[in-house]
Order: structure tokens, then sequence, then C-alpha cells
């Protein structure tokens, strides 16, 4: 039982993380009708420009500050040279170029850092373990991650509901023509819109860092759960992006624990594990399906 | 009863979260004649006119269609009974020319199109009645040039063409003039009045001038609700009408 | 329109002339590799290890020149093998070597040296190759996979844990190395498990882990899984509890940079390490620095001692490789001073040698490495000799 | 007009021409290696064609087309496997033995990946847009994983086969006749889908491209058009699959990775979209360029990313396109 509430704290944080990763890309998807491929570069630059400004000032909030500013400026250039040009192509089109701009990223941080993974620590001060339950010390640094995200997810909360900025936003994503209609600067608002999705993925990026291993390519796995997580919460919608994404953490991380115990009942230890690792492994797109069954649109479209 | 009613639209209701776009509506087509639907922007016509071609479904109400339930029938379905819809927003086959976005209309009608084989352009069958329809619309000497090298008076005659080509029971023409000058909004009426007789129509159209030249019945919507149905005369002189839409708009 | 279609011959024209041409006397060895991808740094390493072999005797092996042929199969089998095709039939390569993984090896192994080609392993040991599917064309120079594994096993038994859980991607060089190390581990296992192959995130792991309550954990996790998991082993607090080890792979000095304070004192079997004293290694080590500026991984000291081996068997044919059979002679029986002190070939073709476990320490350059800890194995003979007829 | 119809033959005519003569030429140069690297560009370009005929055709943008390209090759792989571990396939409820016999095996496995396009297809094709898209795509990963885990079948290290499926009379494992076999294919296959594309059903795909609510409106149940056209889609791209695996006689889960199904859909757009010819272009140069960059240096992908990026922004209409020099319409 104990071990499952640990679980559930780990799902929790895959969660947030994916939430973050979400909730720009679904905006981006649903005001500018753009799918973004390279979105996963944007969190390995977070990661990578957090790790090197670490290495050489020591500090992970600068770190932190760093990687935010200088991604989100990057996001913005991109969508500047590269994506601004594709709002009115087909699909396909976006698909291809920022497949080129992930090609393109990947081999950038090879050629700047090196083949080799780049180190970034854990800041002195969440370094410990905390026992949330008795009995079971969990790292003080996911809880930050936790708290981080749903800081987030509040932040985003209160922009959408209580800004002018925020109301706009949120009619483009469910009505695009609307936000001409409003006499928005639309040119500027994609522009900032791709910022802050490019600020959340580094910062997700970012507090990868000191989990994982900051290397080329880091985006790819993490990018395709995130088009899950849309997938199923919903595009344009970041309330269906944060439902999404905590049950496809959830999903991910109890599968991983629960299948191969619940096979062992039937299978012998070997193939029960290595059936319920396969099984787990495949769980969330069997969701992502049944979801898709029940709600083509996803839980929460954000228009129709 | 055998009626002479071909739709029969009963207490329909639509909202999109507050807004309602459709309230209680209530709409009766006869067989053959042309039913104008006019009202201010935003008044809820074309959400109307998605809802009778099934693109999008009422919340509660009833459609009946030639003596059937159609409420809940998927789109492609009511097009096969003989609903035919023409789109506010020049709805063509852009990269096709004249002739293929008239035959693909005939096709439609003809059972499934599951044929692999065989070149589509060679098909003898369909052939007469595909010129009969680019005749009617006018398009029989443009037949092969590609729709979106059109004019647009053009593109909107062939749009019309393929709603006519399978001789629908029903035909909703939404802004068929839109945008259109004077020589081809004559051409038009001209073509809508030719059809009249065998196909019901359902018009919504802002020229007033066509409305009321061309319509048996009209109904006035406002803020989804119809304030009145009648002939064009009793339409001009309803006080409803005159406060509501003409009094302000038409001055 | 002509401009592109001239552009389009050029390319094409460029692509047939684009064929280097070498010195017809040379030796010509094609190395397939990993260079891209994240896991590029190991062929990286392996590379400049044979590199630095040749470039020592001024581009000779053995007295012959040679010419490094080398590519990069961006660690896809398909692209492994078609690199290797080419090799054989446009450079007309006889001699191959340089591949990184397990599955790259099993893609393109077995049909080069069924063609005639030499191929001189510098890294992947995959088990078939080893045994039932060995061939007399086929060399490895570095060790059979189990090997690393086998000695950390064993020396986790001596040590005298009793109760030890072991993970390991759920593919098959993961089955591999967990099997390798129950052959010499004998005490319970606490809990056995195979992660999701690329798996960034180990929680779940971890805390079933915790739970399990071992006194030692064994896990092979290559490239930056491993990092991870260290990582956050160590963030989870369980590296002051319980003892963490496994094979080299994800300790060499280039992970370590990564990986940080988090694996200081873990144990990991390996057949080379910087410290290793004798000469010859010595002599590489110093050389290695210099050259390239960074402290050698074991893929690098693989790397130099294939080169060594094939410039040993070159020599003694006196870089006249028409006739096969007598190279393949010759390598067998290669006469070099290997880095890693003894080595010969086994009847398999596979390394006999000694292997050891290694300590990971901070240096006094503030940078973190290995030191021998212990010694292992002494002449150890891979498990899958006895299966290899030929 | 007569112009432009001559210069589309005369383009179509110089390829078959060239492909056909690519071993004598080969030959002549003494680079055996041309024949092998061509084979490999004529499978893929067999497998773009396919793509091509639910990108450019049917507008269903699908990222997992490799997902039956893998399953294809897949096929091929494990009915060899159970040859070359002399098991059998099923004992139960029929006892089935693995085969190398290519006509029973390729036949297989294009029915089988027929079929899991039909499965993908009939789930995905419930979604439009954008969403169309990542499902496709997160399918073709579910796969990827699937196949990872089948440790049966060697798991990520994937199947190495002894040798390629056999034929009566034709030499399959010499490499000049496997290449006009693969060439045979291509020109079949080009061909069967340019009488598709001008048949009744492919005006109906293409319409349903250009708009799909109208073709609703006039009355098309279009949702299983769609569908049969990617499950036609779904078997060429596994008929791909089978010639791929018998050419590098090796199969693993790499082929249903995702940047797999990315680099098709590099080669139909860059080729030429909406036709015929373009994706067979498209795979020469895609194939050619990587095969030349990765020669000159180590970060190719570099180079390709930002090549990428231009060609769809200022090349749309592909190789195809600037070669006949109009608006590619394959009427």
């Amino acid at each position: 039982m104990l071990l499952f509430i640990e679980q559930l704290f780990n799902g929790l944080q895959l969660g947030v993380m994916l939430f973050l990763m979400s909730a720009g890309l679904t905006l981006v998807f649903g005001i500018m009708r753009v799918i973004n491929l390279a979105h996963g570069s944007l969190y390995m630059m977070g990661a990578y420009i957090a790790a090197t400004v670490v290495q050489h000032s020591g500090s992970f909030i600068l770190a932190l500050l760093t990687a935010l500013a200088a991604t989100a400026l990057l996001g913005m250039l991109i969508e500047v040279i590269v994506l601004r040009r594709l709002y009115k192509r087909d699909h396909l089109d976006q698909v291809l170029a920022t497949f080129g701009l992930i090609l393109f990223f990947n081999e950038l941080t090879r050629i700047v850092w090196g083949r080799q993974p780049l180190f970034m620590d854990v800041p002195g001060w969440l370094s410990e373990t905390i026992e949330i339950i008795p009995g079971a010390p969990y790292p003080s640094y996911r809880l930050a991650i936790i708290s981080v995200g749903i800081l987030a997810a509040v932040f985003l909360y209160l922009m959408f509901t209580r800004t002018r900025l925020g109301m706009k936003i949120r009619a483009g994503a469910a009505n695009r023509e609307m936000v001409a209609a409003l006499g928005v600067n639309i040119t500027l608002l994609n522009t900032l819109i791709f910022g802050l999705g490019a600020l959340l993925a580094a910062l997700a990026g970012a507090m990868a860092g000191p989990i994982l291993a900051v290397e080329s390519g880091m985006g790819e796995s993490i990018l395709i759960l995130t088009f899950v997580v849309i997938v199923i919460g919903g595009i344009g919608s970041i309330r269906g992006a944060f439902i999404g994404a905590i049950l496809v953490g959830i999903v991910e991380t109890l599968g991983k624990f629960a299948l191969p115990l619940l096979l062992r009942l039937m299978l012998p230890p070997a193939s029960a594990d290595g059936t319920g690792a396969s099984l787990a492994s495949m769980s969330v797109y069997i969701l992502m399906a049944a979801v898709l069954i029940w709600r083509p649109r996803g839980l929460f479209p954000a228009h129709d | 009863m055998m009626s002479n009613t071909l739709l029969k639209v009963r207490q329909l209701q639509k909202s999109f979260g507050a807004v309602e776009a459709c309230c209680n509506i209530n709409l009766e087509i006869n067989k053959g004649e042309i039913h104008a639907l006019i009202g201010p922007n935003g008044a809820g016509k074309t959400t109307l006119i998605q809802q009778l071609a099934g693109q999008m479904l009422p919340d509660s109400g009833s459609i009946e269609f030639d003596g059937q339930d159609i409420t809940r029938l998927p789109a492609h379905k009511r097009a096969l009974l003989g609903l035919a819809r023409s789109f506010q927003i020049t709805s063509i086959f852009g990269q096709m020319s004249a002739e293929e976005n008239i035959a693909l209309a005939v096709q439609a009608h003809m059972g499934h199109s599951f044929r692999f084989w065989r070149p589509a352009n060679k098909n003898k069958k369909l052939q007469p009645t595909i010129e009969t329809a680019l005749e009617k619309c006018g398009l029989l000497e443009r037949r092969h040039i590609v729709a979106d090298n059109l004019s647009h008076g053009e593109k909107r005659q062939l749009e019309a063409g393929m709603a006519l080509a399978v001789t629908p029971k029903l035909l909703m023409l939404d802004e068929p003039m839109a945008g259109m000058g004077p020589g081809s909004a004559v051409k038009m009426t001209e073509l809508i009045q030719s059809i009249k007789g065998n196909t019901s129509i359902l018009l919504v159209e802002h020229d007033m001038h066509a409305v009321f030249n061309l319509a048996d019945r009209i109904t006035v919507l406002v803020y989804g609700k119809p304030i009145a149905t009648g002939t064009p005369e009793e339409i001009s002189h309803n006080q409803d009408v005159r406060s509501a839409y003409l009094g302000e708009g038409d001055n | 329109m002509k401009r592109f279609l001239l552009i389009m011959i050029v390319t094409l024209a460029v692509l047939f002339v684009s064929s280097p041409v070498y010195s017809a006397d040379a030796v010509k060895i094609g190395m397939v590799t990993t260079l891209s991808t994240k896991a590029g740094y190991l062929g990286e390493d392996i590379r400049d290890g044979f590199k630095l072999a040749i470039n020592q005797s001024s581009g000779k092996l053995g007295g012959v020149s040679v010419e490094l042929l080398v590519d990069d199969d961006t660690r896809k089998p398909g692209k492994g093998k078609q690199i290797a095709d080419r090799f054989i039939k446009r450079d007309g390569v006889k001699i191959m070597t340089g591949i990184v993984f397990s599955n790259v090896a099993m893609a393109v192994v077995p049909k080069v040296v069924r063609d005639g080609v030499i191929y001189v392993s510098p890294n992947a040991g995959p088990s078939a190759l080893a045994g039932k599917q060995c061939h007399k064309n086929y060399f490895n120079t570095a060790w059979q996979n189990d090997n690393l594994h086998e000695a950390t096993g064993s020396y986790v038994n001596e040590a005298g844990y009793e109760n030890v859980y072991i993970l390991a991607p759920n593919y098959p060089a993961g089955k591999d190395a967990l099997a390798g190390f129950k052959r010499f581990y004998k005490g319970n296992i606490a809990g056995e498990v195979y992660t999701k192959l690329g798996q960034s995130d180990y929680a779940a792991e971890l805390a079933a882990l915790r739970a399990a309550k071992p006194d030692a954990v064994f896990f092979f996790l290559p490239g930056g899984m491993g990092i991870n998991f260290i990582k956050q082993y160590a963030q989870a607090g369980l590296n002051k509890s319980i003892p963490l080890t496994g094979p080299a792979f994800s300790f060499d000095e280039r992970l370590l940079g990564a990986v940080g304070e988090a694996a200081v004192g873990v144990i990991n079997g390996s057949q080379w390490s910087a410290d290793l004293d004798n000469p010859a290694n010595k002599q590489f080590v110093a050389a290695f620095r210099k050259a390239y500026g960074r402290t050698p991984t074991l893929y690098a000291s693989q790397g130099y001692d294939t080169a060594l081996a094939i410039g040993a068997a070159l020599k003694a044919v006196n870089g006249d490789i028409s006739d096969m059979d007598a190279f393949r002679s010759a390598l067998k029986k290669a006469e070099f001073a290997s880095v890693r002190g003894n080595f010969k070939f086994g009847s398999n073709q596979h390394p006999v040698q000694d292997i050891y476990v290694r300590k990971v320490v901070k240096g006094a350059d503030g940078k973190y490495t290995n030191v021998i800890h212990k010694k292992a194995f002494t002449n150890h003979v891979d498990a899958y000799a006895s299966q290899c007829k030929y | 007009m007569r112009f432009i119809k001559n210069r589309r033959t005369l383009i179509t005519g110089a390829s078959f021409l060239f492909f056909l003569l690519l071993p004598l030429i080969a030959s002549a140069l003494g680079d055996a290696y041309l024949v092998t690297l061509f084979t490999r560009i004529l499978i893929y370009a067999l497998a773009a064609v396919s793509l091509d005929l639910i990108l450019g055709y049917g507008g269903m943008n699908s990222l997992g087309h490799t997902a039956f390209f893998g399953t294809g090759a897949y096929v091929v792989g494990i009915l060899a496997f159970h040859i070359q571990e002399e098991t059998l396939f099923l004992s139960w409820p029929i006892e089935l033995s693995g085969s190398s016999n290519a006509i029973l095996v390729w036949l297989l496995a294009v029915l089988f990946s027929a079929f899991m396009s039909g499965l993908i297809g009939a789930l995905s094709l419930r979604t439009t847009g954008i969403q169309f898209i990542m499902i496709t795509l997160a399918f073709a990963q579910m796969l990827y994983y699937l196949f990872v885990s089948l440790e049966a079948y060697g798991g990520d290290d994937g199947i190495s086969l002894w040798a390629r499926n056999k034929l009566p009379i034709f030499d399959t494992a010499d490499d000049t006749s496997f290449y006009y076999l693969c060439l045979g294919f291509l020109v079949i296959f080009v061909f069967l889908s340019y009488r598709l594309v001008h048949s009744h059903f492919g005006r109906v795909i293409r319409g349903a491209k250009q708009n799909l609510q109208r073709m609703q409106s006039l009355g098309f149940p279009i949702y299983r058009y769609q569908l049969v056209c990617f499950i036609i889609a779904g078997a060429g791209a596994g008929l791909a699959g089978a010639l791929m695996a018998n050419q590098s006689e090796f199969v693993s889960p790499g082929l249903l990775h995702w940047t797999h199904s990315g680099e098709m859909m590099i080669m139909v757009l860059l080729g030429g979209m909406g036709t015929l010819i373009g994706p067979i272009l498209g795979a020469t140069a895609l194939l050619l360029l990587e095969e030349f960059l990765s020669v000159y240096t180590e970060h190719w992908m570099a180079f390709l990313g930002p090549f990428l990026i231009i060609v769809v922004l200022f090349a749309k209409r592909g190789l195809y396109g600037l070669l006949t020099g109009k608006e590619v319409n394959d009427e």
C-alpha cells in the first residue's frame, strides 16, 4: 500500500512534467493550427542551457531562469523564421519542416556540446529525501517538480481566466476568427504564445536535467507521450492537457509496477515480467485508443 | 396524410454554451416551392442549414424529410435521400475540372464508387447526366477548366450545378449570390428560376431584390427565432419584420 | 529548371566519383561504427583509439600502410549492413571492424564473414557469435558480452552479499547481462526487473527496489539510461544504504562526467582500467590524453588493441592479404603488447583475459575516474566457447 | 499543354530507362555496390508511392506508415526465423511451420499489413487533421514497442535472415536478379496506382482530400472510402517491407521507428506529392543525398535538417514539379 502511494507520486511527477510539455503544444495546435514536432527540441535545449549554466555558475536558480529566457527567445526566433511561414500550409509541410528542425537541433547539440551526455546536479538544498508518508522516503527534488508543475498549472489557469491576454488566447483556441474580430495583433500574439510554449518546454527540460541524462535526442521520447496526452485531452484545451497528462503519467507509472504483479498471478515470473513490461510500454497507447473509440475528439475538445 | 409538405422542422433547438443559435424553430417547406430564409447576420441561418444537412446535430427537436425522420441521420445518407446543399463559402473541388466536379456529384448517387480499375472519365453511363448538368449551370464550354481557375461567378454556378446534377428533392442554397457582380447575379437568378418546380429550394440570401423576385414564401429569422412566415407580399407588410429587420436594414 | 537539372547531374556525378581514391598498396580496413545518435561517443572512442595506433607508427600497422575507412551506422542495423555492403563491393575491403552494438553486429557480421571478410570486433560480443554461430573469420578483441557481468557477479558473490536486486532493459543484451551475473552469483535474488529500453525515469523501479530491501543492486543500463538510473538512485538516498554494482558500460570516463558525485564508490567489472600498471597501458593513456585531450575509456583501449592485433597479423604476412587463410592464422596467433596486459585468443577467437572490478573515485584533478579494486578472474574463458564448432 | 504532356512522358521514360539500365552502368563502372544501393532505392520508392496514395491523393497525413512497412518485413522475418530454428510457427489450432517460399510469404506479408492498416486506419480515421497525424504516429510507436518486446524474435536485436525467400526459376540470391524483381514490383504497383487514382474510387479519394465536408454533403460515406485507400496503401508498404527484409536479410524494430515514417514522408514531399513519379524521384534523391552527405561529414543531419525546411518552404512541388515546370496535377 505504501508502495502504491509512492508510485502514485511518481505518476503525478511524470504527469506534471508531461503537462508542462503539452500545455504549450496544445495551445500552438489550437490557435495556430500548427503541428510542431520540434517542441521536444525546445525541451532539450532548455536542459542543455540549464546544465551549461549550472556548470559555470553553480546556481540552479540562475540556470533555470537563463534556460527559460533563452529558450523562450529561441522559440520565438523559430516562430519568426520558420513556423510563421507554415501557418497557412498543409499540416504535412509543418510535419516535415519541424522534423527538419529536430534533425538540426539534435546535431547542433552534438556539435556544440560534444557527443557525451552533459552533467547537471540536483541543487544541494533539494538533494535530500523527505518522508511524505512514514516509511517511504521520497526525493525532495521530485516533490519540487510536482510543486513547480502544479504552480505552473495554477498560473496558467489564472492567466486564462483572469487576464485579458489569457482570455484572448483562449478565445483564439476555440475560434480563430474571433481573435481577429477582437482586434488583436495576431502576428504578435502567435509569437508570444509560441514563446510561452517554449518557456514551458524549457521549464520541463531544465527541471528534468538533474534526473535525466542531458543528451541529444532526449526530446523525442517525451514528445510522443506529449502527443498522446494532447490526443486524449483534446486539442487546444489546457484543462484537457492537464487531465490527460496526469492520466498518462499515472497509467505509465502504475502499469510498469502493477502489470507484472498482476500477470504473476497467471504466468511464471520470468514471462510475467517480460510480458508485463511489454504491456506496460504499450499501455498508454491502449489508453489512447480506448479514449478515441469513446470520444474521437478527446476528452475536452476546445472547439468543434 | 399524404401532404404537400416536403420538409417539416419541429421545435428545433441548438445552443453553443450560453448562446442559443436556434430556439424553437418550426418550419415547413412545400414541394416545388422556393422558400427563402432571411434575417440579419448572426440570426442562425447557417446553423439551421447545417442541422438540416446533418453537419451538426440539434440538441432537441425533429426534422422530417419526405415523410421520414432524419433528425439523427448522418450527412451522407441525407444527401442520398435527395437533400442537397451548396455552401456559403464556395465549396468546390478546386483542383478538379468543372466536369469532374459535376461527375463526383453524379457518382455519389449511383450507388457505391468502389470501382478501382476503369478510368472514371471514360464512363459512358454518367456522361449524359453530367452534360445536362453542365448545360443547366451554363458551364458546358468551360467543362475542362480546373475549378480554381474559374471566375467567382462561375464557381457559384458550378456549385449550384453540382447540387442540381442529381435532381435533388430539396436544394439548400446558402447565399448563392454573395460577392457576385450584377451580370452573374442575373444569370444565377435565371438558373434558380429554371429549376423551380421539380426541386424545392431553401434559399438563404441577402440580396432582397432577388429574394422577393424568386421566393414563393419567406421566413424571417431573428436571433435564432422565426418571427414571421408568408408570401413576399405578406412579409413586406408585416409590422414585426419591418421593425425588427427591414426597418433597420433596408432603408 | 535547367540549373536544377544541372545540380542533380553534378550531384550524381560527384556521388559516383566520391569513393575516395586511396594509394594502391595500402591495406584497406573498413570501420562500421556508431558516431551519431546519443551513443556516438562510443564509436568515437573506438575510432580514436584505433587511429592513435595508426598515427603512432605514421600511417602503418605492423609496418604495413593501411587506409582506415570509417562510416557511421547511426546505431541502425540496416544502415550498418548497407555500409558493410559498400565497403565490400565498392572498396574491396577484406578486413572490417568497429561495430559498437550487438544488434548491429548480429545484422552485419554473419553475412560479411560468410563473404570471406575477416571481422575483428572491438566491442560488441553477442553470445550467438561466440557460440553456435561462431565463424572462422570472426574475431573479438574486447570481450564476450557476458564477461563483465560475470566478473561483477563473481565479485558480489565473494564479497558476501546474499540478497541482490538486479535490473536490465527488456532486450536481448539485457537478458544476457542478468544471465551472466547469475552464472557466478549464488545468493538470493531480491527482485529481477526488466525496464523499457530507452526508459529515462526509474522512479517506479526505485520505489519497488526500496521496498524489496536488498543488500546490493546489480544493474545493466547502457548509455544515458545508466546515467539517469545512477542519478535517481542517489537522489532517492539509496546510494547511502545499498551498494550499487554493474558492468563498466555505465562508468566509462566520459559518462562519469555526466553522472558526477552520484557514481562515487560504485563497483564495476572491466577488463581494462586507465590505472592498470603495465608499460603498454601507461604509454597508451599518456599518448591518448596528449592526442585528444581526454582520458581514454575502455572503448578507446579496445579500439587501440584491435589495431595492434590487426597490425601484428599484417606484419606476419608482410602486408599480403591475398591469402586470407594465412592472414587468419596469423591473426589467431597475433602477439602484441595489449594495454590490458595478458591477451590471447581462445578457441572461439574471443579473448582469454583477466577481468577486474573497478571502483569509481574522484581523481586528484577533480574528475571522476576508475581505479582497480580487485581482480575478479584470471585468464577467463567465456561461457560459450565450448559451443563453438567451425 | 502538349509540350508538358511530353515532358512528363519524357521524365517517366527517362527514369524508367535509367533504372532498367542501372545494373549495366554499375558493371561498367565496376561498382557492384550501386546495384545494392539502387535496390534499396526501388524498395523505398515503392513504399513512398504507397504513402503518396494516402498523403498526396487521399489527404490522410499519416505519420505511421512505417508500421505497415515494418509489419511486412516482420512477416518475412518471423517465417524465416522458424525455418532457421526448425520450430513451428503455430502448433494450435493447426500446425504451421515457417516458410521461405517467396510467393506465399510475400502474399502473407501483404495481407497481414493490409489487416494491420485496416485496424489502425479504422480507429485513426475517426479523427482528422492534427489528431490524425498524432494518432497514426502513436499507433506506429505502439507497434514498435510490441516488436521490441517480442523476445522470441530477437526483441530489439531483430532477426537475421540466413537467406532470401525463394522463387521458382528466379534466383533471388543474385543481386541483379533481385534488383529487377524489385523494379518489376515497383512498375506494377505504380501502374495499379495509376489506374486506381483515375478510377471512380480515385476520384472520390481525391475529392475527399480537397473538401471532406463537401464530399459528405454530396452523399459519400467517405470514411469507408478513406479506410479502403488506407488499407491499399498499407498493403503496398507491406510489400515494400517484405522486399526490404529480403534485400537486407535482416529485420528489427528499428524499421518501425517513427523517424522512419518521417523519412518516407520526406521522400514523397521532396519528389512531389500527389504524383506517382514524384515519390520515386524523392526516394532516389533522399537516399543518394544521405549516402553522399554521410561520406563527407559526420554531422550530415545538421545539413539535412535545414535542407528539408528549405524544400518545404520554397520547393513545394518537389523535384517532379520542378522538372515538369508546371503545377503538379496528375490528370
